[in-house]
């Protein structure tokens, strides 16, 4: 397998719900969609490590990460995924620029003061130099979103997840972050999968490939224009009408 | 200008008032009962200087043991889901129940020369009863429940996804706690230490009973001021006011530290007219 | 003394009454055998039996309460112990006292009484005194002092800070207690009265079999006598000692 | 099929197992030093039934008292800004680093006849030391420092937004304090009841003192214990045998609770894999 | 002043952030739309009692619920403001149906059946029924954010502050929600303030006033037509463009 190329071939349970999903994909961002409930959170933290698939198999580069079969369950710290979770999960007690600067592996900047300059580098690129040094508890909505972004793109891991990443921004915000994403993920060659509720995201990513979860199964899968021109359920229907500003 | 404040403002206080005078009054009487020159007398009794320095000496390194050999059983307790570990913690609540002297005896009977690990500790030549060692191993034993029930409840409030996140980022297990659990948890630990260090220092049946009363060796302020006991009412009462003096100023920097903390990473707002403001 | 370097030091376990008496003793024992180091270790002489029962590295043991020291002499613990000393009992009232005793007979006027639980010498002693003194004096006496007491204490520290704090109008302890604190004494008639005995023994398998022997001749000698008698403890007639045996022997 | 688990599952157990060893040892070498024959003859001791009578309810009503007089005390100091609040913190932890007997003595300065308020009581006909509520105002003193400390650290950790949010629905401050605070922080608040308890149930030092040793008015277990101790170690032990075997029944409910109540609020996922799963 | 009018003319400060506000309003929900940061949910806050307003006045009906010069700042219980918070604000020790019953007022349903009853409509209305006996640490993002909505419309407030109510919803739930959400305020004839950052918001909810927040200024304030057409600042500009599909 390419070392940019993954595959995600699992069966989850939370509590009483159960995600069923069969994915692929490269270097290009790909995009999960699907109503409140669907279960797109309970697979990015299956992915991620944070519980553990009842069957299948997680591969990502060369890396399995997860097989049922070959009991091999890597712990979070060896699967290189980088997560942005939807509740941002900063650390309380770093600063902003702590908090950016705890994801940067120690072979990327040995030094302090390159530490601190990567840092500040990444705050720059989401619009949050002027908060480096405020505590998460101080900041606001889309702040907070933005710091955790920065967060999961300097640590450069193999496969980046994102659980609707944009959620809190404003506009103007959303439109900067969405085109640099975009920047970062296909510059970088490296993998994204991505859950969003706007379907400006899925365009402005350029994925080539959208997965729509409903009730915990894929319900379909395509590129963006295939699933806008002939949707297989009324929520994608909706979900792209919405996007074109209906 | 104050933001007016809402008229609820005051009543914890008024209920807490009871509880607090309480605990306050028999030091206050204590201090009382003793005049400064009294307390002069106290601090140039032969007693007063070996005993406060062991005391000192050995709470340290109790506090040390106990801080890094309970915070692993800590964070097991806290975050092992199962029966076992509810059990486990009712053993680590049993020490404080059993009278300290009878956990003198019981220390005897684990340590001593016919106790349980005696013959074993013979035949490597090592003695604890009656020796410093004793005095520490005393005061671990009834003041570890305290610091480890207390950093067990920090550690239950830390939120999981902190941890996760951490690994995603590159930690290990033990990397996210040290980075991540510890910090998070410092109040509630720093708390239960407080109270297992106070706890240690005042320790005397198990002490008395395990390690002697032997002067400079194994005869911490609370066996000196039962000692002056025999003696000297008054010189007793002198010495533990010396040693609650004494034990105020270290608590106090302590004590400062979690209420530091916790306002920064909670960050309940002191403008926020639902908080009591200072008055 | 230090025990940190140089050779073992003499270490005696003494019953915690011993404490200031033992504490001079060690002086004048060290100024004489210079080569020995003299450790004291006071604690209650059930303690200490305890301790020694354990393996505590005791050299001698000085107890206050024949019981215990039989106790460790049955188990081969202790060879032959010998008398130490004698203790009388006095009423102990505090300075202003209140309750106006100023003889054995006006105890039935205390309002508050303070006596040693049954279950420790002092007590037993105690209840022993009131007994013998309503033999010889009024009928009822005994119940009468007995009515006026509020709490068992379990050992003479506590009895006695009772009085000091004027908690109690009056307790019975050790002679050797009222002489340090700032209580007065009220004798008991010397018909009622019990003798106390303090027996010193050399504990069994001792290393210091030498000095310890030595440290009991010197506590039996006459300036080791002196001194005891100084601290209000009785070294006069041994023979006395014999009529009181059964108030020890109920703690075996 | 069970989910296979990282290698890193197992490594903090073996690090908590030195102290759980060394805090199980004594309580271990307590029950081995003492026969069903012994514990047989402990419970048909004279002293036994009504000390343990007298322990059950004067800890019972000690912990009614600190909880309920405890609780205000706690919110207080986790809730007022400022630096009177870390100085009265350091007066609650002062009277665990008082040794007992002390302790004792400043409670007869304070309540006894010459004490600070015994003039006052003796004019409204109050006598305390001597009797049981001395008993119980003994344990208060050394066991509610554990109970508001534990309390307190649980009440720090309180989102204050629920609180407001609580209030917003129309709860008075009252009322959301025992809607959302009290349910929230109970873990938190029955651990440290668990510990006050415990403490309670083997004080020794101040009820000695303070409220003397009379068989069925202030003659609590640890008190039985020490009297046999005067008499017969082996009685001693197999009493304390008794009381902690006792303790240990009551505890173990009582330490069940937090952890089930934790376990729901903050769902930490047993299937996760980053958690220790049972094995 | 009519029962359903309202006026809020403060300044607040959040540490070195410092809001000044002039709003009013009547029964028709008013919009507060600005960047991140901009001090939206700061002003929210100090309106539902959080925080005490440095110097102004805030009046909803007949009651004045703050006043710096009369030294008035009412508890929050007593200023009868819904409020959802952006982070939910459920209560973890309550089912979802606890937590919606918990905004219940007394009077309004004195019996346990009727207020199960009302709490059982009012998670229908948000499409939450299924997860009535849930507790929140299980849901999903938009599962919590429609249960803090049920609870807040529950409680019938003088005037309901709503901070970016469906920002974690899909594009079906904000649809109907937001319909559903305008019938209620209008047919209430309660007064609302929505903070979004979706234009769409604004006119879904037929707000007839939107105020613009920026830096803790507010810049621009008129019906949101005449906002889309003569922005006064490039905020402003995107925020309607973005809204109408650009
Ligand atoms: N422990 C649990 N017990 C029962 N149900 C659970 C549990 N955990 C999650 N669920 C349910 O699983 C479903 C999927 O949740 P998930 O968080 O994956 O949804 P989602 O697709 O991310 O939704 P959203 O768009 O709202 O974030 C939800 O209906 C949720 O309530
Ligand atoms: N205690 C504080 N100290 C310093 N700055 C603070 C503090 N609290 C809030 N702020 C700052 O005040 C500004 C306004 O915050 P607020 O939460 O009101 O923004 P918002 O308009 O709601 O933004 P969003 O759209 O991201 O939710 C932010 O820049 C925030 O960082
Ligand atoms: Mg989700
Ligand atoms: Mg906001």
């Amino acid at each position: 397998m390419s070392a940019a190329s993954w595959r995600v071939d699992i069966v989850v349970r939370a509590g009483d719900f159960r995600v069923a999903a069969r994915m692929r994909g490269d270097a290009a961002p790909v995009v999960v969609i699907g109503p409140n409930g669907s279960g797109k959170t309970t697979l990015l933290r299956a992915i991620v490590g944070a519980r553990a698939p009842e069957l299948g198999r997680i591969e990502v580069g060369d890396a399995v990460l997860f097989d049922a079969k070959g009991e091999i369950a890597l712990p979070p710290e060896a699967r290189r995924v980088g997560y942005v979770p939807q509740g941002y999960g900063l650390f309380p007690h770093l600063t902003v620029a702590g908090n950016v600067a705890f994801g940067i592996p120690a072979a990327a900047a040995p030094s302090r003061v390159e530490r601190r300059r990567l840092a500040r580098d990444a705050l720059a690129e989401t619009g949050c130099e002027a908060i480096a040094n405020r505590y998460p508890a101080t900041l606001s909505g889309g702040e907070k979103q933005r710091v955790a972004l920065a967060r999961a793109l300097i640590a450069r891991p193999a496969i980046l997840l994102l659980d609707e990443p944009l959620a809190a921004m404003d506009p103007a915000a959303r439109r900067t972050l969405r085109a640099s994403l975009a920047r970062r993920l296909l510059d970088g060659g490296r993998p994204a999968i991505v859950v969003t509720h706007d379907a400006r995201d899925v365009f402005a990513l350029g994925a080539p490939r959208v997965y729509a979860l409903e009730g915990g199964e894929i319900v379909q899968r395509g590129a963006p224009e295939e699933l806008a021109a002939s949707p297989a359920t009324g929520f994608i229907a909706e979900f792209f009408a919405a996007g074109s500003g209906a | 200008m104050t933001p007016p404040q809402p008229p609820t403002a005051r009543v914890p206080l008024l209920a807490a008032l009871p509880m607090l005078a309480l605990l306050a009054l028999p030091l206050v009487a204590l201090a009382g009962a003793s005049s400064p020159g009294d307390i002069a007398v106290g601090a140039r009794h032969p007693l007063f200087l070996p005993a406060l320095w062991l005391s000192a000496r050995t709470t340290v390194v109790t506090v040390a043991i106990i801080v890094l050999a309970g915070t692993p059983a800590a964070w097991w307790l806290a975050t092992r889901p199962g029966r076992a570990p509810r059990i486990v913690e009712v053993l680590v609540d049993l020490p404080i129940v059993v009278p300290p002297a009878v956990m003198g005896i019981a220390l005897l009977e684990a340590f001593g020369r016919n106790g349980l690990l005696g013959p074993a500790l013979a035949a490597v030549g090592v003695r604890i009863p009656f020796t410093t060692p004793a005095v520490i191993l005393a005061q671990l034993v009834v003041a570890a429940p305290f610091y480890i029930q207390g950093s067990a409840a920090a550690f239950r409030r830390i939120d999981p996804e902190l941890i996760l996140v951490a690994r995603s980022l590159g930690k290990s297990a033990a990397g996210a706690f040290l980075r991540v659990v510890l910090p998070l948890a410092l109040p509630g630990m720093i708390a239960g230490a407080a109270l297992a260090w106070a706890r240690a220092l005042g320790e005397f049946g198990a002490t008395l009973f395990f390690a002697g009363n032997f002067t400079g060796v194994t005869q911490t302020m609370p066996l000196a001021i039962y000692t002056a006991l025999e003696s000297d009412t008054r010189l007793a009462i002198a010495l533990a006011v010396v040693l609650v003096g004494a034990s105020a100023l270290l608590l106090l920097p302590l004590r400062a530290v979690p209420a530091l903390v916790s306002r920064r990473l909670g960050a309940p707002d002191p403008a926020s007219p639902h908080h009591r403001s200072p008055s | 003394g230090s025990t940190e370097s140089g050779p073992e030091p003499l270490r005696v376990f003494a019953a915690s009454s011993l404490t200031d008496a033992f504490g001079e003793m060690a002086v004048a024992f060290e100024r004489l055998h210079p080569e020995t180091e003299v450790v004291l270790v006071f604690a209650g002489s059930q303690v200490l039996r305890a301790q020694i029962e354990r393996g505590a590295p005791a050299d001698v043991f000085a107890s206050a309460d024949p019981g215990q020291m039989k106790a460790l002499q049955r188990a081969g613990l202790v060879a032959e112990p010998q008398l130490l000393a004698g203790n009388e009992l006095v009423v102990i009232v505090p300075p202003s006292n209140p309750a106006g005793i100023e003889r054995f007979g006006d105890l039935v006027r205390a309002e508050r009484l303070v006596l040693g639980s049954p279950g420790v010498p002092v007590g037993s002693y105690a209840r022993e005194i009131l007994r013998r003194a309503e033999a010889g004096g009024p009928p009822g006496f005994a119940e009468a002092v007995l009515g006026r007491v509020v709490s068992q204490e379990s050992n003479v520290r506590q009895l006695r800070a009772k009085v000091e704090m004027g908690e109690a109008d009056a307790a019975i302890v050790y002679r050797t207690d009222a002489a340090t604190a700032p209580v007065r004494a009220v004798a008991v008639p010397a018909g009622a009265n019990v003798r106390a005995r303090y027996l010193i023994g050399v504990v069994k398998g001792t290393r210091k079999t030498e000095a310890a022997g030595r440290w009991v001749g010197f506590a039996a000698s006459s300036q080791g006598r002196d001194l005891l008698s100084r601290h209000g403890f009785i070294t006069d007639s041994p023979a006395d000692f014999v009529a009181n045996d059964n108030a020890g022997a109920r703690h075996e």
